[in-house]
């Protein structure tokens, strides 16, 4: 059996132009990487947005993968933004191979 | 009514945007891909960078041009106070908000400044080629404004200020904007040939799909947002029209003319959506998306487009 | 064979089609983006419907087109009865796979017609420009015989009436054919020369790269499937063979003649692969896409292409 | 420490065209949002499709996040369409941060 | 209530042009379908990349979901490539419905 | 220096691709969304596919064509050879990124082609149309040699063979190139006529925005990058001076002479960023993109656009 570790998987909902923010604190946190995967559409409190990188109302989810550790603290350093710009946080455990890695 | 007034409704150009109007609030599901109206966007704004530094290139450069670009950076710098005024005292919005939608008034809309170049050319108001650079430097003063009337006459954002900065003067429209106006005015109109085809036959007609994606973009909004109320969109017709007139009396009284002064106009009475939105998501977080998009690209934006443009040609005629 | 049929494996578009075939066959790698793909869609109607548009405005509005646009809506409604019944009989397809293949072939392909218009203009049978509302007016239909059939003479979906009336009447390329359409009429053929360097100097081109992506797809969605046998891929040929002659003959008989009596049959000669794969999804679900799609994309979209539009040009200029 | 709640994410799976009655779905649940996601490419029992806009053979993953009473109720409401329109879902506990939005 | 069973999400990181291997390894492992989600942009060890489909630069995240004994007999199948190609492999717990299929 | 040379400059052309540099460097966020990047790679592949293709129809098949085409496939199968001793004796590369580096230099790249194509056309060196075969057979014989290289003489990737035969000689820009090249050989001028507009007028447009892209990421990628040392960055401005004069005289010596001539030894300059870096991925895991991307997108690539085509235009005047 191939042997597997415990992390934790954020992902964070950010606006086009915060996501350069958001990056740069999981650099900050210590964590070795992250993988932004683009969104088409969305709908919340403050209505609809549809793909309109026109109009620069876009959003893009950005995933990492960290230790229980280091994803406190990045949730920790993005908690203020994540108020004020509106951003959404998800975490949940995961199993990684090779999780010496993160 | 102006003859430029009058064939607006009959020109394709305008046509594809009324067909994206109507198609949207009809509800159907036509659209654009995005990374296919990103592209229509860069190709325009190529294309009218380098149509006007080869037209300065041509002309030569002279000091009327320094004087628009001046005139262009102040207004857009003065203008957002103005409209601030306006929105607290009418539509008694808050400090950010109104700081926010202010900045969107000072900025400029390219695809409005697009359009209205190829209707005045054609109605016989040809546009001087310099006034892609004012285009440019109109972009940005009003965001500086904008975030000193939300902040109390701070402009601090919380954020390192390089980034804002960077943000504010390196951002894609105005490098792009800029930089195919210096590529055009290096290459001049011998080696600009070349290019021309693609750059000035096919304009128009991506114009015309362009734009029919803005109606659609435009309408849906309109109909998603429940941000705007009578106030807000009374201001938002309004605002064209004043800024309008302000623009022509500014530069009628500087020496602009013609195509030209209509033009400076037109800029002054557009709004951002695209730039200005972008630097508030990070600049003022607090402010709701729903109110300044609304106002600028859901009723500004339709109204310069299917009538401003044309009182502000017909203003002109009476000037000159 | 006819000099159509003969120059068509000589033309430049044709040879995209099957590049595109072979390099799926082949297993290449080679792929377009699918916002591309899409871009060149939107582009292609836009461009004839406006064309078509300009062409009305210019030979006027007469009562060969209300004729031509009754009859393409009957051929669209009726078209679906009778392909049913071959389905079943010699298929022995389940009812609701047999009414979703139906609704395929009684409506229409977009980009089959517009290779028919070139090749036949190109051969010396040009259409008249009112054939693309009747395309427009063909494509849905056949959606509601397709559902009668399926559902037992009931077209009730499980859905509110409105979505699907929506997604029938107001789908996208129905929407910009007629709108381009309307757009070409209004404007007519001096305001159309602004956009015409576009729309109409790079049709070709762009149809190749079209078709090149389409010989991607098809073969590639032929090589994936497991759900074709050889009745099926023996009807996907015989439909479009049966449905152009009736189509010859029916526009015959209401008096067409030259280039658009041959695009009025090649357009029942057609099956829909993308207005009705939608519709299907939704208001059929439990038919199997793998017959539908690869019975209209894979089978019949080459057949027409490389041999059937060919047939229908000679098999016009004998009755003519 | 910053403080999270345990809610349920919810991805689902549908054709394109189906991707409006599931949002409606969503919002009929009482949800606050989703977020849709495009996918390029898939294989499943029908066979393989790669993004074929074209032919309207897309799919996209709609996410949302709720409570697990609201999941729930999402769920059921939904179950009909699974099956007869071969959606895909799946649903497992997350953490959020200021989980009184959802 | 509906019924809900457990099963493994996998997600899978890989190159462009790795993809085709991890999919037929999914296809090996008798999974019954996977699907792919586009990545824009990342940052690893190996440096920052942004969707540079023309150098050949891009990723794609497969998401299959499976058995626990599949999965693991996928992530044993993969290991070897894991390792050797820089893929990124997590793996969870979730709930789907109608979970007969997997 | 050469006019060739001296023009560069001031082309559109070029001044596009500085742009893309210059915004890059400046941290600007512009940027072209890759499914457009994607879609122009393709366009520009198509069209001087077709053109070299049609030029060869109008000339006619001759010996000259058969020995340039051998001379190709032997230089591009042996170049990697000596710059892997290069790379290995004066870099102190390990054997893998050696082998991986190595084939990169061997294989072409398509732009820099186009790029030549346009500039030595445009200064009185016109190339053969069949020049754009050799292109296409140059593109893969090197990744054989880098594996032979990178692995001590087996070239087992641990895969399917047939996996990487497909990979190597399907790829999708030897399959678009050659295949178009075909096109325009079987359409011939007069057919050709149809597509002109698209793929010919509107070319250099399109490679002025496809240039801009390749700035834009080239010089992004120097930035980001931590694989590079003085050796390395030295080697890949060492590579295309000596690998084009390598070409130049292998070209001479064979009989080619004129603007034919200056294209091969600017293939043999060139290094491949695309098709290469693929099968790398695939075959040599091991190897890191970072070195071999960056040493041939990001310093060769410019160093040829920007300096050595005008280098080798000059020493091909000098030579005839
Ligand atoms: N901790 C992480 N979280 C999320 N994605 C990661 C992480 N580490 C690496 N990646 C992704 O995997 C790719 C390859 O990583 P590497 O092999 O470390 O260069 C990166 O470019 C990222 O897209
Ligand atoms: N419950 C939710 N589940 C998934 N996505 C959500 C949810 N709520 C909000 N979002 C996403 O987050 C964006 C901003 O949300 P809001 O700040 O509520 O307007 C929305 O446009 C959605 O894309
Ligand atoms: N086990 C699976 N894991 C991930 N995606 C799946 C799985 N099974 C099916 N899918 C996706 O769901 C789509 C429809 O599946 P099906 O209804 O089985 O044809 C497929 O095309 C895949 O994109
Ligand atoms: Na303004
Ligand atoms: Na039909
Ligand atoms: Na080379």
């Amino acid at each position: 059996m191939i042997e597997t570790v415990i992390r934790k998987r954020i992902e964070i909902l950010a606006d086009g132009p915060l996501v350069r923010r958001v990056t740069a604190a999981i650099d900050a946190a210590g964590i070795t990487g992250w993988t932004v995967l683009p969104v088409t559409a969305g709908s919340g409190r403050d209505g609809r947005w549809h793909e309109e990188r026109v109009t620069g109302a876009d959003k893009a989810l950005v995933l990492t993968i960290a230790s229980a550790d280091k994803a406190a603290a990045l949730a920790e350093a993005l908690a203020p933004v994540l108020t004020s710009h509106g951003l959404l946080l998800t975490m949940w455990d995961i199993e990684v191979i090779r999780g010496e890695r993160f | 009514m102006d003859s430029v007034a009058l064939s607006t409704f009959a020109s394709p150009v305008i046509l594809f945007f009324v067909l994206g109007l109507l198609a949207a609030f009809a509800r159907s599901d036509l659209s654009i891909p995005e990374a296919i109206a990103k592209g229509m966007s860069l190709y325009l704004m190529a294309a009218i960078g380098l149509k006007g530094g080869v037209a300065v290139a041509k002309s030569g450069v002279n000091a009327e041009i320094g004087t628009a670009l001046l005139l262009g950076l102040v207004t857009s710098f003065a203008l957002p106070f103005a409209v601030y005024a306006a929105l607290r005292a009418f539509a008694r919005l808050d400090q950010i908000n109104a700081g926010a939608v202010a900045a969107h008034y000072g900025s400029v809309s390219v695809v409005t400044f697009v359009t209205a170049n190829e209707m005045l050319g054609g109605g016989g108001l040809p546009v001087a080629g310099y006034m892609v650079a004012v285009l440019a430097v109109m972009e940005t003063p009003a965001i500086l404004s904008g975030l000193l009337l939300a902040r109390r006459g701070s402009v601090d954002t919380g954020q390192r200020p390089g980034e804002m900065l960077r943000e504010v003067f390196l951002n894609a429209s105005v490098v792009l904007l800029l930089g195919s106006f210096a590529i055009g005015f290096i290459a001049g109109p011998q080696r600009y040939k070349d290019v021309q085809p693609l750059f000035e036959s096919g304009f128009k007609g991506v114009l015309c799909l362009f734009l029919l994606d803005m109606g659609l973009i435009a309408a849906r909004r309109l109909m998603a947002t429940r941000a705007l109320n009578w106030r807000l969109v009374a201001l938002a017709v309004l605002f064209p029209l004043v800024n309008g007139m302000v623009g022509l009396i500014a530069g009628h009284l500087v020496g602009l003319d013609g195509g030209t002064l209509a033009a400076f106009a037109v800029l002054c009475a557009s709004a951002s959506y695209i730039a200005v939105p972008a630097a508030m998501r990070l600049a003022l977080p607090q402010a709701d998306p729903g109110i300044y998009l609304s106002m600028s690209l859901s009723v500004t934006f339709p109204f310069n487009i299917l009538i401003n443009i044309g009182l502000i040609a017909a203003a002109t005629r009476m000037l000159g």
